[in-house]
């Protein structure tokens, strides 16, 4: 299960310096039908940070993550990777310039084998994959990947599985394991450990903070404080589709407003 | 003008027969996703029953009763066919769209072949009364009855499948069904039997649709429902999904475009301007006229 | 004269001769093929004299189906003649036809093309005979209903495709070009569902003479549009009889048609023709349209092998400039094109609607109507 | 007969043994299959009316498989006793005419139909609705109405899938698969009451992975594994043992990460 | 560590595999030199010209449905049109070798570039939408196509009657009975090229995508691929393929029909992979020739003797082929999902899991979702109404 730290893991193509921001929006907004779903929004985010995004049910932080990664078009505002304007672009050319994602509702390739799912995405991420020729052999880099992010993951033992027929929560560590395949320069989790079981929280949570810390930036949200408290650079708060606060997570949790809007009372 | 106003009525006609083999399709494939070939095979089988009746009873009744007698007799096949269908071969692949378009490939395949070997090549007269083949004088056009008939019928089955659309459970249920079966009945529906109901409804349709083609041309063929089934297609789909005013719409679009693209373009403009226009909508508007989006 | 060597001479009796009958015995032309293929048989036991043999030489006989698919027709062929046929005869369906045509050419055997009616088969090689009529012929006739045309206005009515522009050009050389009359084509779009329109279009033009040209199972539709509009009013209409089973697809205007007729069984006497409606009796069918193209086609088969023997060269020698009775009455296969030089006819309709029976009005002269030479 | 909540964790009443409540549904033996796969092996346990039982175990463990097959959606064998009477041989929607509400762990809200439309299929005939409560448990889906159900948010559909399943007064028994997931915090809070609250009335199974949030409101806990029982017993007990938690479940120190 | 995946090599199965098909390719080779006959399935012997025929018509079906096969078994596009490319091939051949006078060799080839052409540039209008939309703009073409071929404005398809072919322009092996055997192998070479090129192109990166897409074309483009480009790569691939198959279907028929393009002929194809074994190749191309069989066979079958004996009931139905097709289908499709090739491999002992990187495995029997399996909410929604809005991720 450790075996990750012997990987090679690869760091950016293009590392840029810290504390530089790697993404940026700017009056960010999306409405659908007159209803503004997200407003305004300026989010700078760092290279290397872990930034969590929490805030109550229908805040905005799904539709906030579908602008980022270009399945919504924004109706106002610009999107910046890596300094380049990244807005009007598909989602395809913002995955090839290193975002990746998880889904919150679980989004895989249901008939193929669990590897052939992983593989794809390391495949993918690789790049010069149009080719009619040529076939998927041992040595295969995407192979070598895939099976590293199963083993990561702990799927290592069902890679020859039809994803269809895994359970729930082993359909979100698979879900999990493509969208690290890629190595990407920012990844985007929607809610990665919803529906896992306590005894491999653990180990997901390791290993997000692991692939954190050989360089890549993270954007997660997650619901559940005791899991993020750890890991998070800073904490951004969303509500009603804006960006109420974004900042330490010390300053965050003592703000008196997240606390009554998404907190409520301790159990 | 008196060109015109008759081409407008009978275009008004051929858009009522459209709509009405459509409708049923439309209202299967909306509610449960099944693109049903086997659309045309109800509607060759109400057809040929409905003439088998209408010759046995020739001569022994008069030709109105037994033209009434004919009609319900050949709904009451086709329904019967169509659920016989659903609850035997249908049923067996809900949750899987591709098999079912193939499944009812297949029975239209071998229907049409087997009313073919049993009925013969050639198209059988099917008796209507006299009144039907009469003309009314709408404003100097000599109007077929037959397609006033159409019209009219077109118009109430219209309004027969907003109502249960819109003022029964079943829309709902079978929308639902379609999604998620399973979910359906974990809340305690039978999703089954409301299934075999709109298959059964389908099933109806069809059948009038056939039998009232068959007074539209005076004949049936093993291939009538095939050649119909086609422009059905397209207007379910310049309609939208699911859509019974959308498929409404699209028939009136498409037989009026079709009588006055016939008569005033060139030859042949009629049909090249349907497919044009299931090409330029598809394109433009993915869902179709009034299909459902967000 | 054309069976005087039938039955005669078992001494001189060689190897048997394959022919080989390719129709529609399913699919959308199943009926003509049907037709066909009884009516042959007829004629190979009126021809043969009962016996199935010519000279002594028995006639294999095989039958295959087309399904009217011409790659079906091609396997069929290709399978008959690698088995050593030398003479084809069949399809019912023009499209067929076409196509087999060619390879008659191609690995040398006898080809009597069957009841397709395009002109394109007439002089299309030396290997391809025609059993029925053609579309010229058909044309020819109609012109014959109507009396002096010079200056008249004639409507063809017709799908426009290759079977309804075939009429049109055939209509505007005989009757426009040839007797001066003004031809105005109205085609209607074959997939049309309402002809109203186009009755409409034929109304308005007034024409003196309305030709009919139509095939398929939009027929009784484009009738009853054409009565409602009320064409029969005062124009007189032409057009062509097909099969029984068709007759009461005119409708109520049944009888106010004038027919041009290819073969009907009531429309001659010939010892053929009477052959064939006994034969056909017996088998409890009532002799039809096409019969009479599977007839002449066996009468030409069993002529081919009297003469020719198993040489396909010595049977179209055999066959080109043949003259014979057939149930129509004298026939004559011009040696140049092959053309089949045959009398046509004219009918009315009478009876009711269920119970229709086709009247002969007049006999046409071969010589009159025969189509100019191919090639 | 709306039950208004409040944010006071009530006291459970302590001194009801659990056993001596008349068990309203009782697995005995039951094996699922889905397709070829062998999914249960033998399942058997009893749930006490009246309150909270836990279905708890790793992914994978058959949890969910055991609730889908009481509501027969996977082929089944074995007995499965509700208030009664033999189930296991009944369709899905006659288990669930008997008074059952369910909460798939996908939420399997019907994406197509609005917010209303989705509750209105829920409605059971012959039972009272209990709209009230449901739109004071969750505001939102009352301003939602006329939304596709399909554009919530997650956490909003699984207030709707919540609200399906608690709309129907006649319900006696509830299956909930992973209440909590993708709700926030405080919602998380407020439906553990609620259902807390309801469990007099309902019968509830609840499988749930956040055990910092179940272990308040569970009597009864049963473990599978492998699609095996196997452990069942009295919920505090369980959650204080801290090497039976370790040991089936894999938890470090008592459950939550907190 | 996990099992190592192989894409079939080295394993004994794969050897035992390959000399089958070695084996089964030097019997087809070697069919015109079997002076032998076998009873019931063939008419003949196998080598007189009718087997030889039947058996080319068989291959040129059985390569057209392999073509199709990439289309529908593998990428999951629906199309309604792929009739059009055949009907390009075919009709593009006889009318370029009578019209243009370019001579046999330049007028195919003429014929193959157009082949790429036209696919590319409808491909790419009708790919800009999806599912049942897709397949009615493709039908909405290939109707344009048939209403071209049967009104014939240019005057060179020869409508409905069909054309044949200018035997004279045709290289001189491939006219006439006597040859029958070269047009047999030139079908044997077209699907051994067909074959390949479509097991390379499967087995390639790109075809990897296809499968991907076919699954969750939402999730291939967020992972950076744009599902856009491999379908139009996939649909200019099949329909180009589909376009040599016409070629050769001209020289074994000898012209042109408008049957080919019809969309009922599609659905023939549709039919026959189904039969077959969609997402299994050999599946495609035993279905292929398979329906061409029964087509030919049971038309036989109907007018001999022997069923003149057999009772109305029965020998009214066979008459129709299609009748007995259309039942076997049906058959087929609630049954034996995965058609021939699925009960092949239900017969066969498992190979090493389902799915190893086998991506033929993964599919087969995959088009359909199994009812009692949880939906992936994401997927089966965007899957069953591409026009729905999803909110996790409508692309608009
Ligand atoms: N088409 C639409 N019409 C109306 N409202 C919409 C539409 N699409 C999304 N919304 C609303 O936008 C809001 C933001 O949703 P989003 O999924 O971004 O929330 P979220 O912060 O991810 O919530 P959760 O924590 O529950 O996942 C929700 O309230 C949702 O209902
Ligand atoms: N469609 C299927 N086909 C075959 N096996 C399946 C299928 N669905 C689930 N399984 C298997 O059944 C077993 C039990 O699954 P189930 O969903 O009941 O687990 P669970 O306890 O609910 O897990 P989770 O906590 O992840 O939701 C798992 O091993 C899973 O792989
Ligand atoms: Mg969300
Ligand atoms: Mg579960």
């Amino acid at each position: 299960m450790s075996s990750v730290d012997t990987h090679d893991l690869r760091g950016p193509a293009v590392p840029a310096p810290a504390g530089r921001p790697v993404m940026r929006t700017s009056g960010l907004g999306f409405a659908v039908g007159g209803v503004r779903i997200v407003s305004d929004v300026d989010l700078d985010v760092r290279q290397g940070e872990f930034l969590a995004v929490i805030g109550p049910n229908g805040a905005g932080k799904t539709t906030l993550f579908n602008l980022l990664t270009g399945l919504y078009r924004p109706t106002s505002g610009s999107i910046e990777l890596a300094g380049d304007d990244v807005t009007r672009l598909t989602p395809a050319q913002r995955a090839r310039r290193g975002m990746a994602r998880s889904f919150q509702v679980t989004s895989l390739f249901t008939h193929l084998s669990v590897l052939e799912n992983v593989r794809l995405a390391a495949r993918a991420h690789l790049g010069g994959s149009a080719r009619l020729l040529g076939r998927i052999g041992r040595g295969d880099e995407a192979v070598r990947r895939a099976e590293e992010a199963l083993e990561t993951v702990g799927l290592a033992d069902r890679a020859t599985e039809t994803a269809a027929n895994l359970s729930h929560g082993n359909k979100r560590k698979l879900d999990l394991a493509i969208a690290i395949a890629g190595e990407p320069r920012v990844l985007l989790l929607d809610e990665p450990t919803a529906g896992m079981g306590a005894d491999d929280l653990p180990p997901v949570i390791d290993l997000i903070g692991r692939i954190h810390a050989r360089g890549t930036t993270i954007v997660m949200v997650e619901h559940r404080m005791d899991l993020i408290l750890g890991l998070a650079d800073r904490i951004a708060v969303m509500h009603h589709g804006s960006l109420l606060a974004c900042d330490e997570p010390d300053t965050v949790m003592a703000d008196p407003t997240v606390q009554t809007a998404y907190l409520g009372e301790p159990l | 003008m008196t060109t015109f106003l008759l081409l407008t009525v009978t275009g008004l006609g051929l858009a009522g027969l459209y709509f009405l083999v459509a409708s049923g399709l439309s209202l299967i494939y909306g509610l449960m996703d099944v693109l049903n070939f086997a659309h045309a095979a109800f509607l060759t089988v109400g057809a040929y029953a409905s003439w088998l009746v209408g010759t046995e009873l020739t001569g022994v009744l008069p030709v109105g009763v037994v033209f009434v007698v004919a009609l319900l007799a050949g709904l009451v096949v086709g329904t019967l066919v169509a659920v016989l269908m659903e609850l035997g071969l249908v049923r067996r692949l809900y949750g899987d769209h591709v098999g079912q378009v193939l499944l009812t490939v297949g029975l239209l395949l071998a229907v049409t072949a087997l009313a073919r070997a049993v009925f013969g090549s050639d198209p059988v007269r099917v008796v209507v009364p006299d009144w039907m083949n009469e003309v009314t004088r709408i404003g100097g056009a000599a109007v077929p009855n037959s397609r006033l008939v159409v019209i009219v019928t077109a118009a109430l089955v219209f309004a027969g499948l907003m109502f249960f659309l819109r003022r029964t459970r079943y829309g709902l249920v079978i929308r639902a069904g379609v999604e998620n079966r399973d979910m359906v009945s974990a809340l305690g529906i039978d999703v089954g039997r409301a299934f075999t109901l709109v298959f059964a409804i389908g099933g109806a349709l069809a059948s009038l649709a056939g039998i009232l083609t068959g007074a539209f041309f005076g004949t049936i063929t093993a291939e009538q429902g095939t050649s119909l089934l086609i422009f059905a297609f397209i207007v379910v789909i310049i309609g939208g999904l699911g859509s019974i005013p959308g498929s409404a719409l699209a028939a009136l679009a498409v037989g009026l475009l079709q009588q006055y693209a016939n008569y005033y373009g060139a030859v042949g403009m009629g049909d090249l301007i349907v497919v044009a226009m299931l090409a330029v909508v598809l394109l433009v508007r993915p869902q179709g006229l009034l299909g459902r989006v967000a | 004269a054309e069976d005087s060597t039938a039955g005669s001479g078992a001494e001189g009796g060689e190897g048997a001769v394959k022919v080989g009958v390719v129709t529609s015995q399913s699919g959308l032309l199943s009926a003509y093929g049907k037709q066909f293929k009884e009516g042959f048989e007829a004629g190979i036991d009126y021809a043969t004299d009962g016996t199935g043999e010519v000279d002594g030489r028995a006639l294999e006989i095989e039958y295959a189906d087309d399904g009217t698919d011409p790659a079906k027709a091609t396997a069929a062929v290709t399978s008959m003649v690698g088995d050593g046929t030398q003479i084809i005869t069949g399809p019912v369906s023009s499209g067929v036809a076409v196509q087999v045509a060619p390879l008659a050419e191609q690995n040398q055997f006898l080809y009597i093309s069957g009841a397709a009616a395009t002109d394109g088969i007439t002089g299309i090689n030396d290997y391809t005979f025609r059993s029925g009529r053609q579309t010229y012929q058909d044309v020819m006739t109609s012109a014959s209903l109507v009396g002096d045309l010079e200056g008249k206005k004639v409507v063809v009515f017709a799908q426009d495709y290759e079977f309804g522009q075939a009429n049109v050009a055939a209509v505007e050389a005989v009757l426009g070009e040839g007797q001066g009359a003004e031809v105005v084509p109205v085609l209607s779009p074959v997939e049309t569902s309402d002809f109203t329109p186009f009755a409409r279009q034929v109304v308005d033009e007034q024409p003196d003479l309305v030709f009919v040209a139509w095939a398929g199972e939009t027929t009784n539709a484009m009738w009853q549009s054409l009565s409602q509009q009320g064409v029969f009013d005062g124009t007189t209409v032409v057009t062509g009889l097909a099969d029984r089973a068709s007759f009461d697809s005119f409708g109520p205007a049944a009888q106010k048609i004038d027919f041009l007729s290819h073969y009907f069984a009531e429309a001659s006497d010939t010892e053929a023709n009477q052959a064939l409606v006994a034969y056909l009796e017996e088998e409890g069918v009532e002799a039809d349209i096409f019969h009479n193209d599977g007839f002449v086609a066996a009468q030409m088969v069993v002529q081919a092998v009297a003469e020719g023997g198993e040489d396909v060269e010595a049977m179209v020698d055999a066959l080109e400039g043949w003259e014979f009775t057939g149930p129509k009455g004298e026939q004559q296969v011009r040696e140049d094109d092959h053309a089949l030089i045959q009398p046509m006819f004219t009918a009315t309709l009478s009876g009711e609607i269920g119970s229709l029976t086709p009247e002969l009005a007049d006999t046409l002269d071969p010589a009159d109507i025969a189509p100019p030479t191919a090639g | 007969m709306t039950t208004r909540p409040d944010h006071r964790v009530p006291t459970a009443p302590e001194n009801d043994p659990p056993d001596a409540a008349t068990p309203i549904l009782r697995l005995d033996g039951v094996d699922a299959f889905i397709g070829e796969s062998h999914i249960l092996h033998g399942v058997g346990f009893t749930v006490p009316a009246g309150q909270i039982t836990a279905l708890l175990g790793r992914n994978g463990a058959g949890k969910t498989t055991t609730l889908r097959s009481i509501l027969g959606l996977v082929e089944r064998r074995g007995s499965i006793d509700l208030d009664g009477q033999d189930v296991s041989g009944s369709t899905t929607h006659d288990v669930v005419r008997r008074g059952v509400g369910y909460v798939p762990e996908n939420r399997d809200v019907f994406a197509g139909l609005t917010v209303a439309e989705n509750l209105r299929l829920a409605e059971r005939p012959g039972a009272g609705h209990r709209y009230d409560l449901v739109h004071e448990l969750f505001p939102r889906l009352k301003e939602r109405r006329g939304q596709r159900a399909g554009s919530m948010s997650g956490g909003e559909q699984q207030m709707l899938a919540l609200a399906r399943a608690l709309l129907n007064d006649d319900n006696r028994l509830l299956l909930i698969d992973e209440p909590s997931q993708g709700l926030a915090p405080n919602l998380v809070r407020e439906v553990a009451v609620a259902l807390e609250q309801m469990a007099q009335l309902v019968t509830t199974v609840v499988v749930e992975q956040n055990l910092a949030v179940i272990r308040h409101m569970a009597r009864r806990v049963v473990v599978l594994d492998q699609g095996r029982v196997v452990h069942e017993g009295s919920a505090p007990e369980f959650f204080e043992d801290e090497a039976l938690t370790q040991e089936l479940l894999g938890v470090h120190h008592g459950g939550a990460h907190r | 560590m996990t099992e190592r995946h192989t894409t079939g090599t080295g394993t004994t199965a794969a050897h035992v595999r390959r000399v089958v098909v070695v084996a089964l390719l030097g019997l087809a080779v070697a069919i015109p030199f079997l002076n032998r006959e076998v009873p019931f399935v063939f008419d003949g012997a196998l080598d007189s010209p009718g087997v030889l025929h039947l058996l080319a018509l068989m291959l040129v079906f059985g390569a057209l449905a392999l073509t199709y096969d990439l289309l529908f078994g593998f990428t999951g596009l629906l199309s309604f049109g792929h009739a059009l490319y055949f009907a390009l091939g075919v009709y593009g051949t006889v009318v370029v070798t009578s019209e243009l006078g370019l001579g046999f060799g330049s007028g195919v080839l003429l014929v193959l570039v157009a082949g790429l052409v036209l696919p590319l540039v409808v491909g790419a209008v009708c790919l800009r939408v999806k599912d049942i939309a897709f397949a009615m703009v493709t039908l909405a073409f290939a109707q344009a196509g048939a209403i071209f071929v049967v009104r014939d404005p240019l005057d060179v398809t020869g409508g409905e009657l069909g054309r044949s072919l200018p035997f004279r322009e045709v290289p001189e092996a491939f006219v006439g009975i006597v040859n029958t055997r070269n047009v047999y192998w030139l079908a044997l070479a077209l699907v051994v090229v067909v074959y390949v090129v479509a097991h390379v192109a499967t087995r390639s990166p790109a075809g990897r995508v296809w499968q991907a897409i076919r699954e969750n074309e939402r999730r291939v483009e967020v992972l950076g691929l744009s599902p856009y480009r491999y379908k139009l790569t996939v649909l200019v691939l099949a329909s180009f393929l589909a376009t040599a198959c016409g070629v050769v279907y001209v020289l074994v028929v000898g012209g042109a029909n408008p049957r080919v393009t019809t969309s009922t002929f599609t659905l023939t194809l549709l039919v026959m992979v189904v039969l077959g074994g969609a997402g299994r190749l050999w599946g495609a191309l035993v279905g292929g020739m398979l329906y061409t069989y029964l087509d030919h066979r049971l038309a036989e079958l109907a007018t001999s003797p022997s069923m003149q004996d057999l009772p109305a009931v029965v020998r009214v139905p066979l008459s129709e082929p299609l009748f007995a097709l259309g039942v076997l289908f049906v058959i087929v499709v609630l049954f034996v999902p995965g058609g021939v090739a699925g009960l092949v491999s239900r017969v066969r002992p498992a190979r090493t899991g389902r799915g190893g990187g086998d991506v033929a495995t993964a599919v087969a029997g995959g088009s359909r979702t199994g009812t009692v399996q949880q939906p992936d909410q994401a997927a089966t929604g965007a899957a069953h109404d591409g026009a729905r809005h999803e909110h996790e991720g409508a692309a608009r």
